[in-house]
């Protein structure tokens, strides 16, 4: 009923800093004749795809109350366990694809275990699944990146819908569309607010808190993994080195999206808009020609000026 | 005597500190210097600083605690290496350089290939190729040395001529998939580029993605270090050049003279590594 | 007299309410002021703009006649305004000392005194009667014992005006004595007290006006021996008869059974029986391990030794979960950290312990059929809610725990396992409540209520558990069981476990 | 009276995972006859000390509730700042080191003005920082290191207290001892408890909670200035890449140490125990030549079993 209507007023009047976003865009319109054109504006869609996809992974985390900071050596885990499975072991895409998928997922549920069972602070546990998968990366591929990888999948990487659409872009605005649901209408998904919200309290109403943690991360494995295969749709090739630092790209897109790293405060739509304005702004330098020492001076000031335009705003009503 | 951390009695042990094994070109270093260990029967100690000049610093201080004969390092940066040298100067361990020399401590000798040379080097063949037209260039990590010669070497041909113009040069900090993303920003705002020189091939392998069909005939793309992804999309005619060091003879001319140091030898001062201009014409030469 | 403090037209608005509309009060010098109201009326508001916690947006506020600005928590101390707030406000990581000079430690040569602190600390709680190490950390605490502290924390200020919301609602008869003692003491200082409390008798016995509050608005100002039914004809805006109206039924199975429950050093050999239709109450003495058993029960903390059987059958794995698919429900007495779920609606808290009845196709979830669920307990239970989407941190105390109360009834629990159920409760809810537990009786569920509130106990009590150290020491019928007989087991045993 | 033998108890019984670093320790011992020997003692002391002066600095803003990852960058800008003013300005070594340390104090400064003024969440506002701060360091320095360093700096990167104990632990024991009085005996340090343990409790008793954050922010660019410092004495030259990702070693070694990301808890003493576990186990790696790519896997592992050690003994009891 109400809840259609409440999720737009949530993001026009308070949540995530679209604000900021529209602020932007416009100087970078002003600034760059390149900027407001179609292909651009998928260029920005496609850059954005893997780090969005881990921020909506990371999303679930952050809404109950975590943080996954291993998403970016998961996303190379997957990749390369992928990467290996077809190109060295010679496996059929479909099987290659669900081996890729799956040392993600199974990634992010021994993170829910740690944190669960081993009662390990969730920053620990993803601290270690950090290093060790980005090791276990390593090792499976011998350091090297891996190919040839599958056309299908490298079709994944650089093909259009309807000649228009990069796939990427499709992919990402799929996951999206499922994090939205996931977070709004399914029973987890109501659980992740409720955990972060007060975690005390879920389990005092008998939800199965340490159940659905363990879901949590291994979901949040699972988009890393869907993130691992679509960077290595894009190059071509499995990186063991890929995705290194993406867990600051992807929890700052979340945080700057509006959510709290206190827990229960959140939504798919507030990372999307966190994705764009990081993604917005590194095209924008790019198209401006900004000195590669100043472009770390722009973007620290932007974020900082994107995330305040919208609290400053709120504070004022 | 030697030998507290070094193994059985009488067999000689070297250290290896490398900058970084996440990168095939280190890898293959590596490979070098452990094949040329084998054959002539030495131990090899390695240990990867990934990157961190700190830590590559702790890894030598390793090396010196265990008493190792040798110690071959691949600064992560020529200045910051310098006390680690110092101590194992101070230990009395001979210390070779390779790839990247060192600005101070003492050094029996520097085993690299020059990469200023290298960047002037892809400028010419850029130019060859493209005969004229606004070009790009991909920047390596801000403030490495690797980022810092290359770039001067290029940039120093680019601008001492007026048919090919550099038009946009950003970072991609040698990374694939940042290679990826800026080509495809900077072809945004500069359509005609002809020409892309990158100062790695990793990051070239991302623009060749970016170019898709266009890679390596409308437009250009010469990379750096000669990985085997990069040749064979030179052969293959994705990629038009790169400019090969030779990691695998840097890794055993680096045991090999790690013994002559040890046997009381002479070496000279600087061991150059040639750098080459791998083409479509030579490039199966440099294929396994 | 000249009085100490005024408040002129105080007007604050939150989004979708107006909390408070031209409110005027005043309070003189060594009296007493009660204010008055049911839940949500606007009473914590009034007293947090008094505090320096909220800015008002109209209105003005005279010390000594004289005009003030209260921007901060640290002004109105510096203007000699204490306040006890009516949710915790201490840290639960530092010690029982540390909290009581928060903001304000002894310092030599810029260096915390923590011996003269805790000294201190110690003579405060003593004047108190709380035995309580001025050294042991908040966080070990049970909430009659914080409540303690808090209360010694605002008295070490020695202010001019203290300010008390409910500081009595999780306090047993004994602590409220004490308290009482000491603020007849004050008042005879010449410190003005504005004191909250939905307890009536309270009122009378420590008040000397009384200021009702009612939907923001200033109602009346009346003298504090004025009657009952007056108060809570002024309050409610009706008349409310009986306070207890509990409607006996016949009990029927047991539906509860707890045999030798045992969690060393708080819960020892604990043995009852709730049947279908029975209301059990448990009274005690703070720290008698009420809280404990409420948890050991509901499986939140692990136990020992014994069993927790429902309708006959043991509980297979101790748990929130099992005992709530069992068909057992739990309010726990400390509402902001265990009840609700501050950043969700009022519609999602009240689903909360039945998710699955908003379910369609086993996974989706039904936002219509939700909010018409949560929409009926709203109603039926006067949750005073601008609206369901509302946050329910923004509600006021007493309609957070109806809340809570509601989502049990939601999950249709037929074993409710109540710790302090009206606390902070206003008397028209609280009879809503009592109400309440009468209709769940005599539709068969079964309840077991722990209250420090002696009339609540001995008023709606079908049989009385009396515990003390970790056991039970006394079973009473309501007809035999009156006030002394209760304390005298409560405090026999526990003198006994002491020493 | 009884605060240093409760202290001592609190470190034993609950405080820090001891236990994780006796156990490494015991098994590095075995397993390397190089570990258990003077010199080694001393170079996992030098090795930590950058790291474990970040991680103090660190622990204030942890305790207080707060995260702070601009560390990493902010040692590089004092760096660079101190190198340019003595190699490039030629400004004599006291005001040299001024200046450094000036430069990271404000930045500090500047995080603590973006969250209390601009309302910035911590994570966001020293987000920005960390991409700003290495900016202007890539800007002052030209992106070339920095060099002569003078010979008192140098002499504290490799110089001995006595001839035997390496003046970085030196410096970094001072630090520890500053971090811990600071935490326990003074004002502002049990702010930081209060703040992290109940933020709002903490303003209704009337503490400053704006200007303590400013403060504890501050003081965390200060340490990160010393680290600064430190590390170009120890590197000879000032580096504008000095620091990369050390914010997560640093956020590590203090959340290892048994402080929680929630704020209210850490203790000086648990942050060094977190940088030792660190560093003990890089060191032990290195000892036994484990290779690189198993390195990291081992890393994460150890991490994980050290930590839940800790959580499991104290959960026995
Ligand atoms: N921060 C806030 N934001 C929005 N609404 C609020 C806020 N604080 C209070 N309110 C609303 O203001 C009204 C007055 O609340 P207040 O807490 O003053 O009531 P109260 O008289 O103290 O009630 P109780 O007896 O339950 O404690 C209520 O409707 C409440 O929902
Ligand atoms: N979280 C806790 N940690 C440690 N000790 C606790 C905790 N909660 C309660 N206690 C202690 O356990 C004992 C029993 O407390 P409990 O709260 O069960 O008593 P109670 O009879 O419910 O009294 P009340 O709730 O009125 O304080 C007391 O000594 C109390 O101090
Ligand atoms: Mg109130
Ligand atoms: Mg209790």
């Amino acid at each position: 009923m109400a809840s259609p209507a409440r999720r737009a007023r949530d993001l026009l009047s308070r949540g995530g800093p679209l604000g900021g976003l529209v602020l932007l865009c416009a100087v970078m319109a002003v600034l760059s004749p390149s900027f407001l054109t179609v292909t651009n504006f998928f260029n920005v869609g496609t850059q954005i795809a893997v780090i969005l996809i881990l921020a909506l992974g990371q999303t679930f985390v952050i809404v109950s109350g975590g943080i996954d900071l291993s998403v970016g050596s998961v996303l190379a885990l997957a990749g390369v366990v992928f990467g290996w499975a077809t190109a060295v072991a010679g496996l059929p895409l479909v099987p290659a694809l669900l081996l890729g998928l799956g040392a993600g997922a199974a990634a992010g549920l021994v993170n829910g275990l740690l944190i669960t069972l081993g009662n390990l602070p969730p920053f620990i546990a993803t601290l270690a699944m950090l290093s060790a998968a980005r090791g276990l990366a390593l090792v499976i591929s011998g350091g090297v990146p891996l190919s040839p990888i599958p056309e299908p999948v490298r079709e994944l990487g650089s093909g259009d819908l309807f000649g228009v659409v990069p796939l990427p872009v499709v992919l990402m605005l799929a996951m999206w569309l499922l994090t939205a649901a996931i977070l709004r209408h399914t029973y987890p998904g109501r659980c992740m607010y409720a955990i972060g919200g007060n975690e005390e309290a879920a389990r005092l109403s008998g939800i199965g808190v340490g159940r659905q943690k363990i879901l949590i991360y291994t979901l949040s494995g699972l988009f890393a993994g869907v993130a691992g295969i679509l960077q290595t749709a894009r190059l071509a090739s499995a990186q063991p080195q890929a995705g290194f630092t993406f867990e600051l790209d992807a929890i700052a897109a979340v945080v700057i999206g509006g959510a709290s790293l206190t827990g229960g405060v959140g939504t798919a739509s507030g990372t999307l808009i966190g994705a764009l304005i990081l993604g917005v702004l590194r095209n924008g330098l790019n198209l401006l020609n900004v000195s590669a020492f100043w472009q770390q001076v722009v973007i620290g000031a932007v974020i900082a000026l994107a995330v305040m335009t919208d609290t400053l705003r709120r504070r004022r009503k | 005597g030697r030998g507290g951390g070094g193994g059985e009695e009488g067999q000689r042990t070297i250290g290896l500190s490398i900058s970084t094994l996440n990168n095939p070109f280190f890898v293959t270093l590596r490979d070098g210097a452990q094949r040329a260990a084998q054959r002539e029967n030495v131990e090899l100690i390695v240990s990867d600083a990934q990157n961190d000049a700190a830590q590559q610093q702790d890894d030598i201080q390793a090396f010196i605690t265990q008493q190792v004969d040798a110690i071959l390092v691949n600064p992560v940066d020529s200045e910051a290496v310098v006390p680690a040298i110092q101590a194992a100067n101070d230990a009395e361990i001979p210390v070779i350089a390779l790839d990247r020399g060192a600005a101070g401590g003492e050094i029996e000798t520097l085993i690299a290939s020059d990469n200023v040379e290298g960047g002037r080097m892809a400028a010419r063949e850029l130019i060859r190729l493209v005969g004229s037209g606004p070009v790009a260039q991909l920047e390596g990590i801000p403030g490495t040395s690797a980022a810092r010669d290359r770039g001067k070497g290029f940039e120093e041909v680019i601008e001492g001529q007026s048919a090919v113009r550099l038009v946009a040069s950003q970072p991609a900090n040698f990374d694939r998939a940042q290679g990826l993303n800026v080509t495809q920003n900077i072809l945004q705002a500069n359509p005609n580029i002809k020409g892309i020189f990158a100062q790695n091939d990793e990051m070239a392998l991302g623009a060749v993605r970016a170019l898709g069909d266009r890679a390596g005939s409308e437009v250009k793309v010469v990379g750096f270090d000669a990985i085997e992804d990069a040749l064979k999309a030179i052969q293959e005619g994705r990629m038009n050049a790169t400019i090969a060091q030779q990691p695998a003879r840097m890794g055993s001319l680096g045991v090999e003279n790690a013994i002559k140091v040890i046997e009381d030898e002479r070496v000279p001062k600087n061991i150059p590594v040639e750098v080459k201009l791998v083409t479509q014409e030579n490039v199966s030469e440099f294929r396994q | 007299m000249r009085p100490l403090l005024e408040m002129r037209g105080i007007t604050k608005r939150f989004p979708g309410v107006v909390a408070l509309d031209g409110v005027n009060f005043e309070l003189l010098p060594g009296e007493v002021h009660v204010l008055l109201g049911e839940n949500g009326a606007g009473k914590s508001t009034l007293i947090k703009i008094l505090s320096g916690a909220y800015r008002p947006d109209g209105g003005e506020i005279l010390m000594d006649g004289r005009r003030v600005e209260i921007r901060s928590a640290g002004e109105a101390q510096r203007l000699g305004i204490s306040t006890i707030y009516q949710e915790f406000n201490l840290v639960p990581q530092l010690s029982v000392a540390e909290n009581i000079y928060l903001g304000r430690q002894p310092r030599r040569f810029g260096v915390v005194d923590r011996g003269r602190m805790e000294r201190e600390a110690r003579g405060l709680l003593e004047r108190l009667r709380v035995r309580v190490d001025p050294r042991a950390r908040v966080a070990g605490l049970g909430v009659a014992q914080r409540q303690m502290v808090e209360i010694a924390k605002a008295l070490g200020l020695r202010a001019r005006v203290l300010v008390m919301d409910e500081p009595t609602a999780v306090l047993s008869g004994r602590e409220t004595g004490q308290l009482f003692r000491i603020v007849r003491r004050l008042k005879e200082e010449g410190v003005g007290v504005i004191f909250i409390s939905h307890h009536l008798e309270e009122v009378a016995e420590i008040g000397d006006r009384i200021t009702v509050l009612r939907d923001g608005r200033l109602v009346g100002r009346v003298p504090a021996d004025t009657g009952r039914d007056e108060l809570v004809r002024m309050m409610v805006g009706r008349s409310i008869d009986e306070q207890f109206p509990r409607r006996r039924t016949e009990p029927g199975e047991v539906l509860l059974e707890v045999r030798g429950l045992t969690r060393r050093g708080v819960l020892e050999g604990v043995s009852l029986q709730v049947r279908s239709g029975e209301v059990v109450g448990v009274a005690g003495l703070v720290g008698a391990g009420r809280t404990e058993l409420a948890r050991a029960i509901f499986g939140v903390d692990p136990v020992d030794a014994g069993e927790v059987l429902v309708e006959g059958r043991p509980l297979e794995d101790f748990g929130p979960r099992e005992a709530r698919r069992r068909g057992m429900g739990f309010i726990a007495e400390d509402r902001q950290g265990q009840g609700i779920v501050p950043p969700l609606s009022v519609a999602e808290n009240l689903v909360l312990a039945s998710p699955e009845r908003d379910l369609r196709a086993g996974m989706l979830v039904d936002w219509g059929h939700l909010l018409r669920r949560a929409g009926e307990v709203v109603e039926s239970l006067r949750i005073r809610t601008p609206s369901l989407e509302q946050e329910i941190r923004y509600l006021s105390g007493g309609n957070q725990q109806k809340a809570v109360i509601g989502r049990w009834m939601l999950a249709g629990s037929r074993v409710l396992i109540m710790d302090e159920p009206t606390r902070g409760v206003d008397v028209g809810a609280k009879v809503e409540i009592y109400e309440l537990m009468n209709r769940l009786t005599e539709a068969g569920a079964g309840i077991l209520m722990i209250s420090s509130e002696m009339p609540e106990v001995l008023g709606m009590s079908d049989r009385i558990l009396v515990m003390s150290g970790g056991r039970i020491t006394g079973e009473l019928s309501p007809r035999e069981a009156t006030q002394e007989r209760v304390m005298g087991l409560a405090t026999a045993g526990s003198e006994a476990a002491v020493g």
